[in-house]
């Protein structure tokens, strides 16, 4: 019966299109190799800057719902992210926030820990690279001799995708690991039932730890953490046992545990698992109560070996967290 | 006044917008390449651990993490101030030399070949990768997307992952290489050398061979009279891994060697209140404004500026053909924007060479991956060649190794006038009063830009590629009288 | 659960005055009316009274209520009585929450207007609370009907003998060589001077010849591990040898000392020789013979009250029995040497319960003097030069007379106070009860609940809960022993049901929790990976809930949800009348 | 009308929460602006209760549990405290005040110690004035 549907169904109409991101997303859809000819035969790429010389104005020339599913990779960091975001969730019927940064704003979000002012300032003025005596910063408008020029507006704070429109689903990952996507996309073209609105696909509903091959006990007792070059890893013990933070507990799998593979912690781009209030206090909590000593000043000293856990458990997902950003 | 906007993506979806406009007669009067996009990477690495950076920085660029991931893993080492034992040295190479021969691939197949291969003013439909596998044969193409992919698994083997690998830690590297893994590594290398050959022997008989091509290459509007840099080892042979910066003028002759925390001296970099990306200028020089010539600082970081910047290759083949180059092109130094692609392939050739070179290297099996990290750390400048140019980061810490500062100037970035320039030299050779402005001629413009393989994804994100291209025919208040789209 | 239609009733109770005076409880119900889910906002004199709970029952028939708030005190008063007021009508306790507004609203706070606003935000927080409470069903263990009795003295004798009497195997276990305790030390007992021998013998031949009673002396207790109805324990003898026992409740008896006043330079203890203790002062009752070191008979005996006690450098408590240990001492003194003087320096005269003030209105009349100081002022004793009348003088400033006086004596004898224990830390650890600041067990609930404790199956009673006469030890450990007979009888007994659950679905078995809590009731399941709890080991302190990375466990009555939108409720509120 | 601190305090059932109860039996009278949620051990407060709280909108944060050593569950208050340190670096990280959280120990016993540290933490976040949290996020939202 499904595959009676199949035959007679349209092909998909899909679109990629990135925010605040690095490429790399785009680059892990092009990873699908082979499974690439899979892709075009089942889907009609309608959008796709990279490759496609679809314009913004055909874009808008769509009937709204035109786009059947729009993989949306990027953080919301300036206007033309934010109109396009509305522009794309307007067009598209299955809206997906694709990767870390439309997840939960990713790296790019760090950003939070600043503002645009500072940013500005360190960027265009006290780089020590550059001469700006005149402390120029580029302007949105700007008069030319020949005319008038714009770039977006540049914000303060970093939002993720789902901040600024609503998304149907999450597909986690920095980059998203090439064979989930495939799975998705192949259960959306199936036609096969989609979990419900809101969910996040293409990643475990356990953590990093149940696929991690090193070796786990229940010796989470701490006396001092170390960052990873203070220890020789022995490549098989549980990093925490080591004393060395990892995401892995707090971290969705799904990715094949790539990190731990190359002997890194795991740095937690697949997000907290399904429900998580905020994406890193669980991780702060479990983290703080391996600490194994009782007096104050003691237990200070071992907190002090952590010396980044707003960029430690928020890595990648500080504008998603309940803070959102650094209070100035 | 007349305004034709070529909008490679236009200003709403885009990363990268370029502004033409004419004078009444309709001639070229200027050019604006137009940056939209900052993340303000240099900001927010303040407070992270420093061994985090080079984990970090690979998110300014999906296309080329590799590099980032390498100069900041040397800028650690340098804050640390130790070197990596020579095994750890030598894998880091190995695994950058991979790096190289996936991306040149990418490129040369995926976005330059087209215009040679199938031919610059062809038809659209064919001016693609699919339309190089037509004229060269399907079981080349396959061989494309294979000999990428392997490139890539030996990126993912050493580094995790195959975008934003786990490889460095500051003073050496998080795996070893086991015999198995070094064999198998050595057999692909072979495989990459041969397909680099085979590429070249394309270039060779597809383009060399075509007068109209060579044309194309030495005509006017693809050349631009710049300063080059590049990275040169010892003997000044091109290196993208290690050694001093040098740079040499229209002539050929040094302008300056510097090594990577001398960078300062020699390199600046200037704000236009129109772009977010600044344009990079040598300080010595100074700031002419978007002019070539000796007296201005513009210089450009590519394939070919690497070539014309150093004495020769480091191994024997590429050797071969970068005196090949040369001697066609009527020696050293060589201007012409199109000859960046055969550059590229020459350093593919040697890409994979030093990959093979590396696999064969007894070292490179060794287990001491970790140098002593006894020092207090500071602040370090770590510099490589990216595929699209010269990338350097300098970390400063406290003696915790909590970065305090940060400075990044990104391969492509250092290209950012020459972009300008090369836009505005191509647009007032092809868009002329009288001349329809088609495809074609979009097309021959957008050559110029394609040449820098601009990796806006460092720059301003996005990605190299064929990019859509779009001119509107304006009245004096701006309304389009007429849009001519590329397909 | 959120999702099930929400039909919530409001209770603001106005605890007669208590609350009503400074919460407007009619403004509040009439707010809280209007909140989302709540079907009816009522308030009501006095919602503890059975019309009060009769009102909710009621309610909840008629309007099929299916979750109830109730704002009134705390709920560590009530809410057990309004949680059987939902089950009587036939709906699941735990849909139920409480809000204090008593305790900690009108009895702590002096403006009506910010009271009754905080009193709004509490009961706002409760209602989107109660609207993600769950069923909960009791769980049921089996009772192991034999008992531990930890300490032979009165108390744990009495508990052992009504334990046994009813038929069940009881444990004694008595560290020393011999039972009977601190009584076995006296010669008679106050008020009405019985023997304490005569009293503890027969108790004492009891014990040893009842079938139903093993005995174990010079024996400790090991660390005691599993819970209400499944205890079991290694009993230890001083030879080492080990005997394996198994129990389902504990009685917990194990008493108090005596504290030493060597320590304080007023008394001289230790230096002068006929300054004695009171527990050496009864060894020579006893004995028959009150006389000198030097064999004399004492023309004057001085009794100083509170020795130890009652002082802030050393136990702030009062020790309860000296007083009127100190008159019987005075009758037998004035007793068995007319021609003695007896001073009695007393602080205050505690003679409450049964005969003891009449005992002190007796003595009153006899030969002895009464002398009153002030706790924050000593009376010193010195040694008289020789040839002296007497050959030592409590110095002391008499309270009523204003004056500083020197009171002659040839023996002095110090009331000494009760003390903990040095090991009772060990007992408590090895029980798994608690103590407060001076070493002594705490109970459950001051009031309520004065022989259980925290943990479900053990009772303390005697002086190791605190410093206790005769009879009042000996109704402790009734108390306990009918308590502990009512649970046997029940065969099985509720437990604990807020528990912590583990969610199989999302545990990575990373084991963070397993080291966390404190009765190992958290496991690794080596086959599926996961990490599991032991629900009736569970004592419901969420601790592994709040360390688990991934939210697999939950605290039940307590989850993430729960106390979240309770956060949300009472800040919404906030927001809304700021 | 002048700034009034909101304060979410946690207390622990068996040692602090019988402490407030007592100051209420014993008619002693603190500040207002403390809202209490009872928790069985302060072991089990997670820092995302502390988050959220800020994030609604309360001023300060006061967990309360039992003195060290008198734990109704053995260490819960040990768990609570190493919590407590991390989340101070973190908050701070964040650009909030410590002083906006704060961890205090409180006996059932201690009633008139419990009135008289609500009064003195309401004092020092009325110095500290509003949190800017909830309006940062209010201007955050979509």
């Amino acid at each position: 019966m499904a595959n009676k549907k199949e035959d007679t169904k349209p092909k998909l109409k899909m679109a990629v299109y990135w925010g605040a991101a690095c490429g790399g997303c785009c680059v892990s859809v092009l990873d699908v190799h082979e499974a690439l000819f899979d892709v075009v035969a089942a889907a009609d790429l309608v959008f796709w800057p990279i490759a496609l010389d679809t314009k913004y104005a055909d874009v808008e020339a769509m009937e709204d719902g035109y786009i059947d599913l729009t993989l949306f990779n990027g953080a919301v960091r300036n206007s033309e992210n934010e109109h396009m975001a509305k522009l794309l969730r307007q067009k598209t019927k299955v809206l997906v926030a694709y990767g870390s940064c439309a997840h939960m704003g990713g790296i790019p979000g760090l950003a939070n820990f600043t503002t645009k002012e500072e940013i500005f300032k360190r960027v265009y003025e006290t780089s020590e690279s550059t001469v700006n005596p005149d402390k120029i910063y580029p302007q949105p408008e700007f008069e030319v001799p020949e005319g008038k020029l714009e770039i977006p507006v540049f914000y303060n704070d970093v939002r993720s995708l789902g901040q600024v429109v609503d998304v149907d689903y999450y597909l986690p990952g920095c980059p998203p690991q090439t064979e989930r996507l495939v799975e998705v996309f192949m259960a959306i073209v199936k036609g096969e039932e989609l979990p419900p609105k809101g969910s996040v696909v293409g990643a475990n509903v356990k953590t990093q730890c149940e696929e991690c091959e090193r070796k786990k006990s229940d010796n989470k007792l701490i006396k001092r953490f170390y960052r990873p070059w203070q220890i020789e890893d022995d490549g098989e013990t549980c990093f925490l046992e080591q004393g060395v933070i990892c995401m892995g507990p707090a971290t969705r799998g799904g990715c094949g545990v790539r990190c731990i593979k190359g002997n890194a912690p795991c740095r937690g781009c697949y997000g907290p698992p399904p429900d998580a209030p905020d994406p890193g206090a669980k991780m702060m909590s479990a983290i703080a109560t391996m600490i194994d000593v009782n007096d104050p000043d003691e237990i200070q000293k071992v907190v002090d070996d952590i010396d980044d856990p707003a960029g430690t458990f928020y890595r990648f997902s500080l504008p998603g967290s309940i803070l959102r950003r650094k209070m100035t | 006044m007349k305004r034709y906007t070529i909008d490679p993506i236009t200003r709403l979806e885009g990363h990268g917008k370029i502004e033409i406009f004419c004078n009444d007669d309709g001639d070229v009067d200027n050019v604006y390449f137009q940056v939209p996009e900052l993340r303000g990477f240099e900001k927010f690495c303040e407070g992270r651990p420093v061994e985090e950076l080079s984990q970090i920085v690979t998110k300014i660029c999906g296309v080329c993490p590799g590099c980032h991931h390498m100069a900041s893993g040397k800028a650690a080492d340098a804050v640390f101030g130790v070197e990596p034992p020579p095994t750890a040295k030598k894998i880091r190479e190995l695994f950058y030399m991979a790096h190289f021969v996936h991306s040149h691939i990418a490129h040369f197949y995926a976005l330059a070949a087209p215009d040679f291969v199938v031919g610059p003013t062809a038809p659209k439909a064919e001016r693609n990768v699919l339309g190089v596998i037509a004229k060269v044969g399907k079981e080349i193409g396959t061989e494309v997307i294979k000999q990428r992919r392997i490139a890539q698994e030996i990126q993912a083997l050493l580094g995790g992952h195959q975008t934003h690998v786990v490889l460095n830690t500051p003073g050496g590297v998080r795996k070893g290489l086991t015999e198995e893994e070094r064999k198998d590594i050595e057999e692909k290398a072979k495989g990459f050398v041969e397909f680099s050959k085979f590429s070249l022997k394309i270039f060779n008989d597809v383009v060399l061979q075509n007068k109209e091509y060579v044309d194309i290459i030495l005509n006017g509007p693809y050349s631009l009279s710049l300063y080059s840099m590049g990275l040169v080892d010892d003997n000044n042979k091109v290196n993208f891994y290690d050694g001093k910066v040098r740079v040499v003028d229209q002539e050929g002759s040094e302008h300056c060697k510097y090594a990577p925390n001398e960078y300062r001296d020699w390199v600046a970099e200037r704000v236009e209140p129109w772009s977010y990306l600044k344009f990079p200028f040598l300080k010595q020089v100074g700031w002419k404004g978007f002019v070539d010539g000796k007296d201005s600082g513009v210089y450009h970081a590519t394939p070919l500026s690497r070539l014309n910047a150093s004495d020769g290759m480091a191994t024997p083949a590429a050797q071969e053909e970068f005196e090949k180059m040369y001697e066609t092109l009527g020696g050293k130094p060589v201007h012409a924007t199109l000859a960046m692609h055969w550059a590229r392939l020459i350093e593919l050739l040697y890409s994979a060479e030093h990959c093979l070179e590396l696999a064969q290297d007894p070292e490179i099996t060794g287990t001491d991956l970790q140098a002593k990290l006894d020092k207090t750390p500071k602040e370090g400048v770590g510099i490589v060649e990216a595929q699209r140019g010269t990338l350097t980061h300098h970390y400063w810490t406290d003696e915790k190794g909590l970065v305090t500062k940060a400075n990044i100037i990104v391969g492509t970035t250092n290209n950012n006038a020459a972009i300008c320039m090369s836009l505005k030299k191509a647009a007032q050779g092809l868009i002329k009063k009288g001349v329809t402005v088609d495809d074609g001629i979009l097309n021959m413009v957008e050559m110029a830009f394609r040449a820098y393989d601009p990796c806006f994804s460092c720059a301003t994100h996005s990605l190299p590629g064929a990019m859509p291209m779009m001119v509107n025919f304006r009245d004096l208040d701006g309304n389009i009288l007429r849009t001519v789209k590329r397909n | 659960m959120a999702e099930q239609e929400q039909r919530i009733g409001v209770y603001i109770c106005w605890c007669g005055s208590n609350i009503a005076k400074m919460v407007d409880v009619e403004g509040v119900s009439e707010q809280i009316g209007k909140l989302p889910n709540v079907v009816i906002a009522k308030n009501y004199k006095y919602m503890c009274s059975d019309p009060g709970q009769d009102l909710v029952v009621k309610d909840i028939k008629e309007h099929n209520l299916n979750r109830v708030v109730v704002a009134a005190c705390s709920p560590r008063m009530h809410e057990m009585t309004f949680r059987k007021a939902l089950q009587n009508a036939g709906l699941n306790p735990y849909l139920f929450e409480m809000a204090n507004i008593r305790e900690q609203v009108s009895w702590v706070h002096e403006d009506k207007d910010f009271a009754t606003k905080k009193a709004k935000s509490l009961i706002a927080a409760a209602v989107r609370r109660v609207s993600f409470h769950e069923e909960l069903d009791k769980r049921t263990v089996h009772i192991d009907p034999a008992v531990l009795v930890m300490g032979g003295g009165i108390s744990g004798i009495s508990a052992a003998l009504e334990i046994a009497d009813a038929g069940k195997q009881v444990y004694l276990v008595e560290r020393s060589n011999r039972l009977g305790g601190r009584v076995a030390d006296l010669d008679v007992t106050f008020p009405y001077g019985h023997s304490a021998r005569q009293l503890l013998e027969p108790m004492i031949k009891r014990v040893e010849q009842h079938p139903q009673i093993t005995v174990f002396t010079e024996c400790k207790v090991e660390e005691v591990f599993g819970y209400l109805g499944n205890f079991e324990c290694k009993v230890i003898g001083k030879d080492g040898k080990e005997t394996g026992i198994k129990f389902g409740n504990i009685v917990v008896a194990t008493g108090l000392k005596n504290f030493d006043p060597s320590g304080m330079d007023n008394y001289g203890y230790g230096k002068l020789p006929d300054v004695v203790t009171s527990v050496e002062f009864e060894k020579m009752l006893r004995q028959g013979k009150i006389e000198t070191k030097e064999g004399k008979i004492p023309q004057n005996v001085a009794l100083i009250h509170c020795v130890g006690s009652r002082n802030k450098d050393i136990h702030e408590y009062c020790s309860r029995t000296c007083c009127m240990t100190a008159l019987k001492y005075a009758n037998q003194v004035t007793a068995a040497l007319p021609e003695t003087n007896v001073y009695d320096c007393y602080v205050d005269m505690r003679a409450f319960g049964k005969g003891c003030e009449e005992l002190y209105a007796n003595t009153s009349r006899k030969n002895v003097m009464f002398l009153m100081f002030d706790k924050e002022d000593l009376p010193v004793i010195k040694k008289t030069a020789a040839g002296d009348t007497c050959n030592m003088v409590v110095e002391m400033n008499e309270v009523l007379s204003g004056e500083a006086i020197e009171v002659p004596a040839d023996m002095v004898v110090l009331m000494v106070g009760a003390e903990a224990h040095e090991d009772a830390k060990e007992v408590a650890h090895a029980v798994g009860v608690s103590m407060c600041g001076n070493d002594f067990f705490i109970e459950k609930h001051p009031k309520l609940d004065p022989v259980a404790t925290t943990t479900d199956g053990v009772y303390i009673v005697g002086s190791c809960q605190g410093p206790k006469d005769i009879p009042d030890s000996i109704a402790q450990a009734g108390a306990a022993a009918s308590r502990i007979l009512a649970t046997i009888a029940q065969v099985e007994v509720e437990v604990e049901v807020t528990t912590a659950v583990v969610n199989e679905d999302l545990c990575c078995g990373c084991q963070t929790c397993i080291k966390v809590c404190p009765y190992s009731a958290v496991t690794y399941d080596e086959e599926k990976k996961v990490s599991t709890v032991n629900e009736v080991l569970c004592k419901g302190c969420g601790t592994c809930g709040s360390t688990c990375p991934t939210g697999a466990i939950r605290s039940r009555h307590f989850t993430d949800q729960q106390i979240m939108s309770q956060i949300e409720g009472l800040m919404a509120m906030e927001m809304e009348v700021a | 009308m002048s700034f009034e601190p909101k304060i979410v305090a946690f207390l622990c059932n068996w040692c602090s929460y019988t402490g407030a109860d007592l100051a209420g039996t014993s008619r002693m009278k603190y500040a207002h602006n403390i809202r209490i949620i009872r928790v069985m051990c302060s072991g089990r407060v997670d820092p995302t209760f502390v988050l959220k709280a800020l994030r609604e909108g309360a001023d300060g944060v006061l967990i309360c549990g039992c003195h060290p050593g008198d734990c109704h569950y053995h260490e819960g208050n040990y768990r609570c405290l190493r919590r407590y340190h991390l989340m101070q670096k973190y908050i701070q990280q964040m650009g909030i005040e410590s002083d906006r959280l704060r961890l205090e120990w409180v006996s059932a016993s201690e009633g008139k110690q419990f009135a008289e540290l609500v009064d003195e933490m309401t004092e020092q976040v009325r110095k500290l004035g509003p949190s800017e949290i909830k309006p940062v996020m209010e201007k955050l939202a979509v």
